[in-house]
């Protein structure tokens, strides 16, 4: 574990940023329309990592809360008006806070794999609920008819049924999102979320209320794949319980991996890399009829992924400086002991 | 008399049917190091994690400044100025040396919700963690891994820490283990530096260096305390030297 | 190489570019009229996807590779049964192949999914199995059709039937889920309007398997029948555990069909005797089933079944509909005038939309004779679905 | 509820309880004594039905109808894939971190199903009991029994008595037990860990194989049937504690009769019941009820 988070990878931030901005004027609208459901993911894995790397508690159950968000979102929406954005933003957000919290306050007693388990039980409980009783449909599940709008003093600023302003707003939150996170992470809040991660013992021992820590940063994660949630319930205006289900889990902790954990930009590679890895192998334009394959092909490059690159794909240039590191530190110490 | 900066009366602490710690009490006063010396398994650390809080239901009253903070927990008697430093060392070894000595001092200046300001910008917990390594002495090893430096300075490392949380009270747990001549030396001149306006309990293995600084020894036995008393009392002891120093002879 | 360590992102984004507008760019607007398929070709569904698509591209194959005098073009999303990906899994179909027509799906959420989309963007939608009420009922849309059932269709049929025979209390099973509850609902419907009374409603969490418990429970409360609604390997298990446990010699079970579609082969003995309601079964007589079922074993070399029928149907609407407009498919409101109106002459005997845009269909009797869904009698001649929520 | 329908039911909530214990048992090895948390496991367990659904024919083929050979092929065939499989996927992951060995085993999940679904097809296919176990036993007026559950549950047992014994008598026992409490220690003394862990992960497919191959003429053989019984199986393992086959057994026999339970008498909650056991045990115990041993 590297102590890596004040140094911000601006230049692929930037890089990112200015790529996405200018996408919708060299794709074609369904590569924007993916990206926008890309960019969502990356939203929701960033809310993950803000967990798994950066606090060292790895979840298996965070699907619940970008799904309770998603339910909030096209529930609470009225049935025929279009909700206030913001208002219905905030009601989503909190609405997934709040299940974090409860859970949190709960689960951070245990530890290790069964930190893990008690997740996904809680995550189980919430897609239960969704899917066994009429709260939301169903396993039909809901629908959000009408985009919600955000007015000021009758004026609109942007339309939500345009896939472009659409893939705009997502694309402000998902920089805002980072941009909170890298402050969050290099803040002293952040470093002591990486102290937790690294030995929590100490940190007690040193004067920190480190369960407090922990609940906030879940309270936070929650809140983030909220945001995500509440995306997700508005570009599609559809909300089913498989949302919250552990395969929806699992494919964020995929995400989160496979970019590298401990690195924020890791999840944001990891959403795009899995989701167009397996937009590439079930595209018959690319490997014809061998496409209907595509979870071998897609099985074979995650298992070759975590065998050739073990800090996941950002980890590749992190492993080198270290290395480095290493070397010239081992060289200054045997320097040290010789005088 | 000299003011008592921590008092522990009647500690008690069982694990399942076994008693680690059995109607321990003990005073920490300011200007003294207080050596608790016993063999191993004698309850030392046993009863440092509950004077910390890192241990819980305790029986016995443990108070700090004459407030009575047994209910409290580890985080807070820590940021009242119970410091400690552990047995086996226990840095944060991905981190440099600098930013190990900074996050402990950062708990005395917590401010999680100030996120504009990056963690090493953070003057006061910097200030602070580079006068603890200053005192530590190691200066000039700021940016280097923790975790790949020598044992020795490792050690070091885990006293700065606890020093850098500003504490009055310091629970050193073996310190000098794994320490060369030098910097056993080095180290002993440090806690004699200490002592004017801190309480020191020192938890040590290698005698000559209690009877050298200490000015109260006490002896643990299986969780009880066998003696408590000035160094040369407690040599002159026979039932410590039955104990504990004719055994170890 | 080294470009690619400093800067993944880079790297990432050039392949994300490079791919989308290869998967996107494909595809010129050409006289073609373009079907995307979006149908479960792995995971648990995967057989059914197939017979679908088999059973459409037959139909297309006796016209000559033409409808309404235009060649299709084909384009396939696996849905991975998965309602979570819906939306995106359509909007391939949708946005990037930009397909004139939809056929899908199996499952009832994925399909939920997808016509909500296909409302929104006015993409014409044959959804060739999914049976959620909702799809030809509060989603209904006038580009929105259905060529199998609804699942109160078999379930109110079989509900008649059941009260028709003289049962007076029923217990009903199914999984916890939409599908399930609507089944169930059909039934109740028809059975209490029989002069039957539902004892109680018991239910499984979906997808488990473990049915014991529950059969102990129909044991003692020994009702008069049991109406289920499974399908695939919760049916083969259901049928097989109700026989091994002595049921089915004192509490006669019955069924929605796909209890005993497609699985026979699995359930083996347990089945034999099992009387279920559906749209379609074996031994049927029309002139239409028997070249259908020639022409499918001729193409495919295996029977078809009631999905790789309701494929053939989707083609078959489809080409209605396409006749009439001759081919052109933008034509948009003639070419559902015709398909609205159009008779289709299925395998399963001829059937009409209804207004919601359902079949209006003969519900079959059917006895499991063997391997085969033996057709007993019209359980309910055309029976139309109630539509309800449906503002059309 | 009347107390025969009473007993009957715990009966059923035992003999589930059974077979889950049968495959969470390869697990709980697995994960204990390896660390591992390995999602393919519930493949394994659909490899193992698959085995019993294909191998037939051949055993048929070559020597004659008989279950019990297809068992013994198809319990040999799978030890040897697990031997295999930790060789070429897990050996040099020990070192890593637990997230990269989930990106693992997510990664051959796909493998295994998309190769099942090539060389099995989609199809649901039934397996026949052998005729000497496809009787059944009266249980009240309406219900009779199958000797076939009866003979699941007496194979448990009897895995679970070996598992037993092989871990509390024999010097392989004693490794696995060092090596769940303790993994240092076990590379102290001088074991051959990596030996240890290959005969660990081919005995956990081996379980997960046959519990399969027992299972298939009663659950039928269909795609993705591994998936359903995976997070069931987590469920046990982490109630039961990490590495311990007997908290596995306890386990496995609570989770059955609150399912059982819950069915029939909270149906509108009983998808939610287990995970509610779940939860409140691991709130009570944050490490299981019997930490491995």
């Amino acid at each position: 574990m590297r102590f890596r988070f004040a140094r911000l990878p601006m230049a692929f931030a930037l890089f990112a940023l200015v790529a996405l901005a200018a996408l919708p004027w060299l794709a074609t609208p369904y590569m924007v329309d993916l990206t926008t459901k890309i960019m969502i993911m990356a939203i929701f894995a960033l809310s993950l990592e803000l967990l798994v790397g950066g606090t060292g508690l790895v979840s298996f159950g965070h699907a619940a809360y970008f799904g309770v968000a998603a339910y909030a979102a096209a529930l609470l929406a009225p049935k025929y008006d279009a909700a206030s954005l913001p208002l219905l933003f905030a009601i989503a957000v909190l609405a997934a806070g709040a299940y974090a919290l409860v859970v949190g306050a709960l689960v951070l007693r245990t530890r290790g794999i069964y930190f893990i388990m008690v997740t996904l039980a809680f995550a189980q409980m919430a897609y239960y609920i969704f899917h066994d009783t009429k709260v939301g449909g169903g396993s039909d599940g809901v629908y959000l008819n009408i985009k919600p709008e955000l007015t000021i003093l009758g004026w609109k600023p942007f339309n939500l049924d345009n896939g472009l302003h659409f893939y705009f707003f997502t694309l402000v939150l998902l920089a805002a999102v980072f941009v909170f996170l890298t402050l969050l992470l290099r803040s002293r809040f952040g470093c002591a979320l990486a102290g937790i991660r690294v030995n929590e013992t100490r940190m007690r021992a040193a004067g920190f209320p480190t369960y407090s820590y922990k609940l906030a940063a879940f309270v936070l994660a929650g809140m983030l794949a909220g945001v995500a949630g509440f995306l997700f319930a508005a570009k599609d205006g559809f909300v089913n319980p498989e949302l919250l289900s552990w395969h929806q889990s699992g494919a964020v902790l995929l995400m989160v991996i496979l970019g590298g954990a401990g690195r924020l930009h890791g999840a944001v590679v990891g959403a795009f890399a899995l989701t167009l890895l397996q937009e590439a192998f079930a595209s018959e334009a690319i490997f014809g009829s061998f496409a209907k394959h595509w979870q071998l092909l897609l099985g074979a490059t995650i298992i070759l992924a975590v065998a050739l690159l073990p800090e996941g794909l950002t980890g590749v240039a992190d492993e080198i400086r270290a290395w480095r590191l290493r070397r010239r530190d081992a060289g200054q110490s045997a320097g040290a002991t010789d005088a | 008399m000299r003011e008592v900066l921590l008092r522990a009366t009647a500690i008690s602490k069982t694990f399942g049917g076994l008693i680690a710690v059995d109607n321990v009490s003990l005073e920490l006063r300011r200007g003294e190091i207080h050596a608790l010396i016993g063999t191993n398994g004698a309850g030392k650390s046993t009863l440092i994690n509950v004077l910390t809080g890192e241990l819980r239901g305790a029986n016995g009253r443990v108070e700090l400044d004459g407030q009575d903070i047994s209910a409290w927990p580890q985080h807070r008697r820590a940021r009242a100025g119970l410091g400690r430093s552990y047995q086996r060392t226990n840095i944060f070894p991905g981190f440099t040396v600098f930013e190990n000595c900074r996050l402990a001092a950062q708990a005395g200046h917590q401010r999680p919700w100030s996120l504009a300001q990056a963690a090493g910008r953070c003057a006061v917990s910097g200030g602070a963690a580079q006068r603890a390594l200053r005192l530590a002495g190691l200066e000039g090893h700021e940016h280097r891994l923790a975790g790949i430096m020598a044992h020795g300075q490792q050690r070091q490392l885990e006293i700065a820490m606890c020093l850098a949380t500003a504490p009055r009270v310091l629970l050193l747990d073996e310190p000098l283990a794994g320490m060369g001549a030098e910097e056993t030396v080095r180290m002993l001149e440090l806690l004699q530096g200490l002592q004017a306006d801190h309480a020191i309990l020192l938890v040590e293995h290698d005698m000559d260096a209690v009877f050298r600084v200490s000015s109260q020894v006490t002896v643990m036995v299986d969780g009880k305390v066998l003696a408590s008393a000035a160094p040369e009392a407690i040599r002159a002891n026979p039932a410590v030297q039955q104990a504990y120093l004719g055994g170890a002879q | 190489m080294k470009t690619m360590k400093r800067r993944p992102g880079m790297v990432m984004a050039g392949l994300a570019t490079g791919l989308l507008l290869a998967a996107g760019g494909a595809g010129a607007q050409g006289a073609k009229v373009k079907v995307g398929f979006m149908l479960p070709y792995t995971g648990t569904y995967a057989a059914l996807g197939n017979a679908i698509e088999n059973g459409f591209r037959l139909y297309v194959q006796e016209q000559g590779g033409k409808l309404g005098g235009r060649e299709l073009e084909y384009f396939k999303v696996d849905d991975e049964s998965e309602p979570a990906k819906a939306t995106d899994n359509v909007n391939k179909l949708v946005k990037r192949d930009q397909v004139d027509v939809l056929v899908g799906t199996v499952h009832s959420g994925v399909a939920l999914g997808m016509a909500k989309v296909a409302r929104e963007t006015k993409t014409l939608m044959i959804n060739p199995n999914a049976g959620a009420d909702a799809v030809t009922g509060a989603m209904c849309a006038p580009n929105i059709f259905r060529t199998s059932f609804s699942n109160w269709q078999p379930g109110y049929a079989m509900g008649k039937v059941m009260a028709e025979k003289g049962h007076k209390r029923a217990v009903t099973l199914t999984w916890k889920y939409a599908a399930g509850d609507e089944s169930v609902g059909g039934f109740r419907e028809g059975f209490e309007a029989g002069g039957g009374k539902v004892q109680k409603d018991l239910t499984v969490p979906f997808p488990n398997v473990e049915f014991q418990a529950l059969l102990t429970e129909i044991a003692s409360l020994k009702p008069d029948a049991v109406y289920v609604f499974f399908a695939g390997g919760g049916a083969v298990k259901f049928v097989k555990d109700y026989a091994a446990a002595g049921l089915n010699k004192t509490i006669p079970l019955y069924g929605a069909g796909f209890l005993t579609d497609g699985t026979l082969e699995a359930q083996g003995d347990a089945a034999q005797g099992l009387l279920t309601t559906l749209h379609y079964a074996d031994g049927l007589t029309n002139a239409k089933e028997k070249t259908f079922r020639a022409g499918y074993m001729a193409a495919y070399k295996a029977e078809p079944d009631v999905y790789a029928m309701q494929g053939y149907d989707a083609g078959q609407l489809l080409g209605a509909g396409l006749a009439a407009v001759k081919g052109d498919v933008k034509n948009q409101a003639p070419l559902i005038a015709a398909m609205e109106k159009a008779t289709i002459d299925s395998p399963r005997g001829p059937f009409t939309m209804s207004k919601a845009h359902n079949p209006v269909q003969d519900i079959y009797l059917r006895k499991v004779e063997g391997k085969q869904n033996k057709v007993v009698n019209v359980a309910i001649k055309g029976l139309a679905d109630p539509a309800r929520g449906c503002k059309m | 509820m009347d107390l025969a329908t009473f007993l009957i039911q715990c009966l059923n909530a035992i003999q589930y309880g059974l077979l889950l214990f049968l495959v969470a048992s390869g697990l709980t090895l697995i994960f204990g004594i390896m660390g591992v948390i390995n999602l393919a496991h519930g493949s394994f367990y659909m490899m193992g039905a698959y085995f019993a659904y294909g191998l037939a024919p051949f055993v048929a083929a070559w020597f004659g109808e008989s279950f019990v050979l297809t068992l013994v092929l198809g319990l040999a065939l799978a030890v040897l894939i697990g031997y295999a499989l930790e060789w070429a996927f897990f050996s040099f992951l020990y070192r890593r971190e637990h997230l990269q060995q989930v990106l693992m085993t997510y990664g051959l999940i796909l493998v295994f199903e998309e190769l099942r679904s090539i060389l099995a097809g989609n199809d649901v296919h039934g397996v026949n009991a052998p005729a000497w176990l496809a009787g059944s036993i009266p249980l009240s007026d309406l219900m009779t029994y199958p000797v076939y559950r009866l003979f699941i549950s007496a194979v448990c047992v009897a895995t679970g008595l070996v598992l037993y014994v092989v871990i509390r008598q024999t010097r392989l026992g004693m490794m696995i037990r060092a090596g769940a409490s303790n993994r240092e220690m076990v590379q102290s003394l001088g074991i051959n860990i990596r030996l240890l862990y290959r005969i660990v992960f081919a005995a956990g497919v081996g379980l997960a194989a046959l519990a399969g191959m027992i299972a298939a003429p009663v659950s039928t053989v269909y795609p993705n049937m591994g998936s359903q019984v995976l997070i069931i199986c987590f469920v046990v393992v982490v109630i039961g504690g990490i590495g311990s086959i007997r908290g596995a057994l306890v386990a496995s026999l609570l989770v059955g009769i609150v399912d059982t339970f819950g069915k029939v008498l909270f149906p509108e909650g009983a998808g939610v019941v287990v995970y509610l056991l779940m939860a409140v045990i691991l709130l009570w115990r944050p490490e299981g009820l019997f930490r491995s041993g």
